[in-house]
């Protein structure tokens, strides 16, 4: 058995470690520094610098005015023309530089940010077998494709889906017949509470006919009243569309699951 | 009261006065409102500060809403949504509350912080009638001798310093009222905490401005800010290391932040200020951020040269023999924004220390204080007096004190700071022991 | 590997034990619960056996299998030095569901303890303080018991209350069966 | 004549008559998360008694258990501990398929170990955080969020959700993993080892985390191990006990990791020694994911154990029986009873299971690690201050879910 067992030591209380300064010191850099990386991507130096010139050229156009409401101004004036048009100038192509530098330069993705607004930039990073809400799928004809064998609500361990079965009209006669569409029984009504599911996915794995999934991609919304968490049939549908999974044979673009 | 005579003789009554009397109220206002600006910055910088610091983006979603685009800037629209909501929010009094004391306490911790500002100096004197001429520094002297210059200082007390200390001092009620007076036992500790704390830490407070007093010969701010002046190595951070650290660590305990936010402690107890709701919690909240501006103001005027600007004489700035003259409005100017820049900056410092460190234990703290800081800043004020005493009676040149004052430095580390934290240590341990034998 | 732990506690209390078997490799003896304390404090004392840590304490309730006795306490003994493991378990009557408590032996029994209490309702004696531990004192019942209903609900009240009565009426008779297949959690149609 | 220490004593008491004050910590308190109380009674600041109270998260785990098949389980025990989910899910596996001797498919082992070292290290870096945090500071638990998003988004590429994954299947795992997802897991180590790296660099040396932690909670090795302890609170006791290391499962024997163990029991030990299985984490998934070999994820030829692949289902009628046995009566499990533990987060994670042969447990015992170190954080705090409590708390890494069931 390769490998073993450390003993660890805590760190040795020097002086250095003692005199809380210099640690302190140190954590500061770590904080501060992950400051400066992330603060200059979110500051946007082009209108910071717009302002500063603009505010650059107030000042110079203050200096003048100062100049010609005191009229006995004799000495000074070049100070005070660097102090109140030249320093924010300097600032001011200072940050145009920097938002020059960003826009083509840096990325926000070299900065510690991870964030995803979430509400006001919608959320693309579900990967593909994110579980969200469910949907059913389609048949051809539009028709759903679930045949109310009744896995999903068996194996639920959530207790969160109800399935009323019904009959279907029995075709004229066996020759008419489509496989896979002209079904026995299909769901009267189809309920899923989507405040008692656990998004376990056990439904999915359960169901024998593609027609339960949850690879919508949206997670559930909030809602103001509870019955709205319950989605019947036609809602699970909306979000449905046609199953490529093809019932007793092998059809085009076959969705293997495992 | 031969007292109190001295000091209302200080106003004569006649058309003078009422001058005197109005001017004050305009250095008041001139003074406090950017006090108050800048309270409510730092509420907003706290949040931007931290949420960079912490890999976040901070406040987003206050915003108005101009032509279908949300309008954030940049979070500052919060202040007003947290304004809004402190006012409209519902003030619960606990039913077994001391009404008194419970009412009373936010007055307490809100007034004496901004009634210490009026000491503080943003800038020197203004000679309103020749602003835009250049002035040397006698030239405003003289000025502010006949009275044709505007003092930017709301009080000129020859105490300043101590009027400082006493107002600050009162902070202490305001912590220890609310924890007594909500009846809470979480509110209680923390008051308890608070009132224990803070009267420790002012002591040391106190003591680490003493060695700096002592070089600057005055308690009065802006002749402690001129005898720094434009020399940065006359600035009390070099000549006081020592001090100036261990002010800035007293002061943060003054202010109840991390790591000495034990009064508050949000996670261990709520803090003494937990069952207060609405605008009343609002004031504590105001009061703690007023704290930071004036840990910053003390910080800048004792240490940081005040509202001095390196380099920046009376009439321009001056590298070796050349000079860039400015018109005494431009240079009134600029040292009133390095004023409040220095605050800022110290504000901001104050801010990464507190998302940086962790919180200390309260008899940690305690020892800290005051077998750790005291010390040393009695240390500090001795050797100070005995540079100080050297340099007089030899007559050497001022100038190079602050090579001395680092050697001494070093010198006081090495003996004074670096024994007491082994010491420190070995207490740790015995104490540590204890605690093990008592919980096994 | 405990094998030989096994034969030296069999061979110590060789009357205590009823029956053994490996089963999956995990050693197991099933004995009386007499002397629980006795065996266990040689579990831990012996060299050989050296069972230092009380891994985990349990009970299973035997209802529907129809077992003589219907619960079982079930101790997972393990030893740090040997790194060997050993199950004892011990059939416990409904009559007198009461066991002597092992705290004295392992402290990580306490807790274990209190939780078969308070789910099964076997009384553990010389446990220094056996209260509820995952439910509240008010409860009725212990809920692990195979007969207390899956899908019964008991309001926080005290038991006293009136009230009680009407939320069993209300939530429990006309709820959903449980334990069928083919749930539904509505009424259908 | 001075009056000698038990004198002056004596006199302090009757100067200074002390009351003792009883506070209710919790189960709302900031800092007792995952609802916990703790009453604890304080003379001034010094805790003189403490008594710990859990079971606000108590959702009757083995009583749900009873009452579904053995394959509906998974969805219950991701609720365990819900920051290491995987774990608990292998853990509830590995028991079942104890009792059923399936032989579990090499790559489905190496999955496993590859997506419950990354729950371990979730696990971790939110102890860290938790401590940290409940020490004020706050930009450390930001950083570790940072990280364990890091682990969380692979989890979620994985398994489909991002906590309650419901991954692992009797006799294997539900999926294969998903195209070059192995790589970028590789590609994350840098965010997480960076953020250890910031941490370390912000606490371990920084004497007020030091003072707050070292000496604080001590646990000797003694009282360790006859309290139960394993995982990382255990090792940070002296407890050289590792289920990974001394009762290999899965593939860890093929893998060359180290054990950290530290001596002092203090609240730093555990802090330190979990920052230390961090990097053994990423290092075990480092040679996982070299090690790891094409192959079938679920049992193969265990027809009675694993539900048919799609294919099977829609096209014949074998497969469609099979399935809907499968699904309606569950595993058929025989009689017997079998415990099986693995190195959950917190410790020795047990999974005691008996069977009547049906397709329903009897009964599913879980051995949650940490519901034993809750159990003695109430002698921990005996002695410490009022401030303490908190830290010791974070420290044991108590998940309400696990400790609740």
């Amino acid at each position: 058995m390769p490998g073993r067992t450390v003993k660890l030591t805590a760190p040795d209380r020097t002086a250095a470690v003692q005199s809380y300064v210099l640690e302190t010191g140190k954590g500061l850099g770590i904080t501060l520094g992950h400051f400066f990386k992330n603060w200059p991507s979110r500051v946007p130096w082009i209108g910071v610098g717009v302002v500063a010139l603009l505010a650059a050229a107030g000042g110079v156009a203050l200096a003048f005015g100062m100049k010609s409401f005191s009229g006995r101004m004799t000495s000074g004036f070049t100070g005070l023309l660097v102090m109140f048009g030249g320093v924010p100038a300097g600032l001011g192509l200072l940050a145009l530089g920097a938002g020059a530098y960003r826009k083509f330069r840096a990325t926000p993705a070299e900065t510690y940010l991870r964030l995803v607004p979430y509400p006001d930039v919608p959320a693309d990073y579900y990967p593909p077998r994110y579980r969200g809400e469910h949907r059913l799928m389609h048949r051809e004809d539009g028709s759903v494709r679930c045949v109310s064998c009744m896995m999903c609500s068996t194996v639920c361990p959530a207790d969160c889906i109800n399935i009323v079965a019904g009959n279907a009209a029995d075709p004229p006669s066996d020759s008419e017949k489509v496989p896979g569409v002209d079904a026995e029984k299909f769901p009267v009504r189809f309920e899923i509470d989507e405040l008692r599911c656990v998004v376990c996915g056990l439904c999915v794995e359960a169901c024998p006919c593609d027609a339960i999934r949850m690879d919508s991609s949206v997670h559930v919304t909030a809602y103001a009243n509870r019955q709205d968490f319950v989605f019947d049939r036609n809602r699970l549908m909306e979000r449905g569309d046609q199953s490529q999974a093809v019932q007793g044979g092998h059809g085009p673009g076959w969705r293997t699951l495992s | 009261m031969p007292e109190m005579q001295q000091i209302f003789a200080g106003i004569a009554w006649n058309d003078g006065g009422w001058i005197e009397l109005a001017a004050t109220l305009i250095r008041a206002v001139i003074i406090v409102l950017p006090v108050i600006l800048l309270m409510a910055v730092y509420t907003w910088m706290e949040r931007r500060q931290a949420s960079f610091m912490q890999d976040r983006i901070g406040p987003t979603r206050a915003n108005i809403a101009i032509a279908g685009k949300n309008i954030t800037l940049f979070g500052l629209l919060h202040l007003m949504a947290d304004g809004l909501k402190f006012v409209f929010k519902e003030d619960i009094v606990p039913s077994k509350a001391n009404k008194l004391l419970f009412f009373l306490a936010p007055i307490l911790a809100l007034a004496p912080v901004v009634i210490v500002f009026v000491v503080i100096p943003v800038g020197g004197f203004f000679a309103y009638s020749h602003w835009d001429q250049v002035l040397t520094a006698d030239q405003v002297k003289a000025y502010a001798m006949t009275g044709d210059a505007f003092r930017l200082q709301a009080s000129q007390l020859e105490i300043g310093v101590l009027v400082i200390f006493a107002f600050s001092g009162l902070g202490v009620f305001g912590a220890s009222l609310a924890g007594y007076g909500s009846h809470n036992k979480w509110a209680l500790i923390g008051g308890l905490r608070a009132a224990a704390q803070m009267v420790s830490y002012e002591v040391t407070l106190g003591l680490t401005v003493v060695g700096a007093l002592l070089l600057y010969g005055t308690l009065e701010p802006m002749a402690i800010a001129n005898w720094q002046g434009h020399n940065i190595a006359r600035w009390g951070i070099v000549v006081q290391p020592i001090g100036a650290i261990l002010f800035l660590a007293a002061a943060i305990a003054e202010s109840k932040r991390i790591p000495f936010d034990i009064p508050e402690g949000e996670s261990e107890i709520i803090g003494y200020n937990l069952e207060y709701s609405g605008m009343r919690w609002g004031i504590f909240f105001m009061g703690e951020y007023m704290e930071l501006v004036f840990v910053g103001a003390m910080f800048a005027t004792i240490f940081l040269g005040g509202f001095h600007v390196p380099l920046l004489h009376a009439d321009g700035f001056r590298l070796g023999s050349h000079h860039l003259a400015m018109p005494h409005i431009a240079v009134v100017l600029v040292q009133m924004l390095a004023f409040w820049g220095k605050v800022v900056l110290l504000g901001f410092l104050q801010i990464a220390i507190r998302w940086t460190l962790p919180r200390m234990r309260y008899d940690q703290l305690m020892r800290l204080g005051w077998i750790g800081m005291l010390p040393v800043s009695l240390a500090n004020v001795m050797v100070t007096a005995i540079l100080l005493l050297v340099f007089t009676s030899y007559n050497w040149n001022m100038g190079n004190y602050w090579i001395a004052s680092l050697l001494v430095t070093l010198l006081v580390y090495l003996l004074v700071v670096a024994p007491q934290q082994t010491k420190t240590d070995e207490d740790n341990v015995a104490h540590d022991e204890a605690h093990s034998h008592g919980s096994h | 590997m405990s094998k030989a732990a096994l034969q030296a506690v069999k061979k110590k209390f060789a009357s205590e034990v009823i029956s053994e078997h490996s089963q999956h490799g995990d050693e197991t003896l099933v004995m009386k619960a007499d002397k629980i304390q006795a065996i266990c404090e040689f579990c831990r004392d012996d060299p050989a056996v050296a069972m230092d840590m009380l891994s985990d304490l349990t009970a299973v309730d035997f209802l529907m299998q129809g077992r003589e006795t219907r619960f079982e306490m079930v101790y997972h003994l393990y030893s740090t030095t040997k790194r060997h493991r050993l199950r004892i378990k011990l059939p416990v009557g409904e009559a007198k569901a009461e066991v002597a408590s092992v705290t004295g032996v392992w402290k990580s029994a306490n807790w274990m303890e209190r939780e078969v209490w308070d789910m099964y309702g076997i009384k553990f004696e010389g446990h220094p303080d056996l209260r509820r531990i995952l439910l509240y004192e008010e409860f009725v019942g212990h809920p692990l018991r195979k007969d207390y209903p899956i899908a019964k609900r008991q309001p926080l009240t005290r038991r006293e209350d009136p009230v009680e009565n009407i939320w069993e009426q209300k939530h429990i008779l006309t709820g959903p069966s449980a334990g069928a297949h083919f749930r539904g959690s509505y009424d259908t149609e | 004549m001075t009056p000698n220490s038990e004198q002056l004593a004596i006199q302090e008491r009757v100067a200074l008559p002390t009351e003792t004050m009883t506070i209710m910590m919790g189960p709302v308190h900031p800092a007792m998360h995952g609802t916990v109380r703790v009453v604890v009674t304080v003379d001034g600041e010094r805790i003189v008694h403490a008594d710990v109270q859990v079971g606000y998260l108590h959702r009757g785990f083995e009583k749900e258990c009873e009452g579904v098949t053995w394959g509906q389980v998974f969805p219950y025990t991701d609720r365990l501990n819900y920051v290491s989910p995987i774990l608990n899910n292998v853990g509830y596996a590995m028991a079942v398929e104890k009792l059923l001797g399936v032989e579990v498919p090499e790559r489905a082992e190496y999955i496993r170990v590859i997506s419950g070292e990354l729950s371990r290290v979730g696990d971790h870096l939110t102890c860290i955080a938790a401590i940290a945090m409940e020490m004020g500071a706050f930009s450390i638990f930001l950083y570790c969020v940072r990280a364990r998003d890091e682990v969380y988004d692979r989890l979620e590429e994985l398994t489909g959700a991002r906590v309650t994954h419901a991954y692992c299947r009797v006799g294997g795992v539900k999926d294969d993993t998903p195209d070059g997802w192995l790589e970028k897991v590789r590609a994350g180590f840098g965010e997480i080892t960076g953020v250890i790296d910031d941490i370390d660099g912000l606490l371990t040396k920084n004497r007020i985390f030091l003072d707050r932690t070292q000496g604080v909670g001590v646990v000797s090795t003694a009282d360790a191990i006859s309290s139960g302890f394993t995982g990382p609170v255990g090792r940070a006791s002296g407890i050289d006990y590792d289920v990974r290391k001394d009762h290999p499962y899965g593939v860890y024997d093929r893998i060359d990791f180290d054990v950290p163990v530290m001596d002092a029991g203090d609240t730093f030990c555990r802090y330190y020694v979990r920052m230390e299985e961090v990097r053994q984490s990423l290092r075990i998934i480092d040679q996982a994911i070299d090690q790891i070999e094409p192959g079938p994820v679920k049992a193969v030829g265990a027809h009675r154990v694993v539900l048919p692949s799609k294919n099977e289902t829609y096209n014949t009628i074998e497969g469609m029986i099979r399935h809907f046995k499968l699904t309606v009566d569950g595993i058929q499990v025989p009689e017997g009873e079998a415990y099986s533990y693995i190195e959950g987060g917190n410790g020795e994670l047990g999974f005691y299971c008996v069977a009547d042969g049906s397709g329903v447990p009897v009964k599913v015992r879980c051995r949650p690690p940490c519901f034993i170190v809750t159990g003695q954080l109430g002698n921990m705090l005996v002695g410490h201050t009022l401030a303490d409590v908190v830290p010791i708390f974070g420290s044991l890494n108590m998940i309400g879910g696990e400790c609740d069931r």
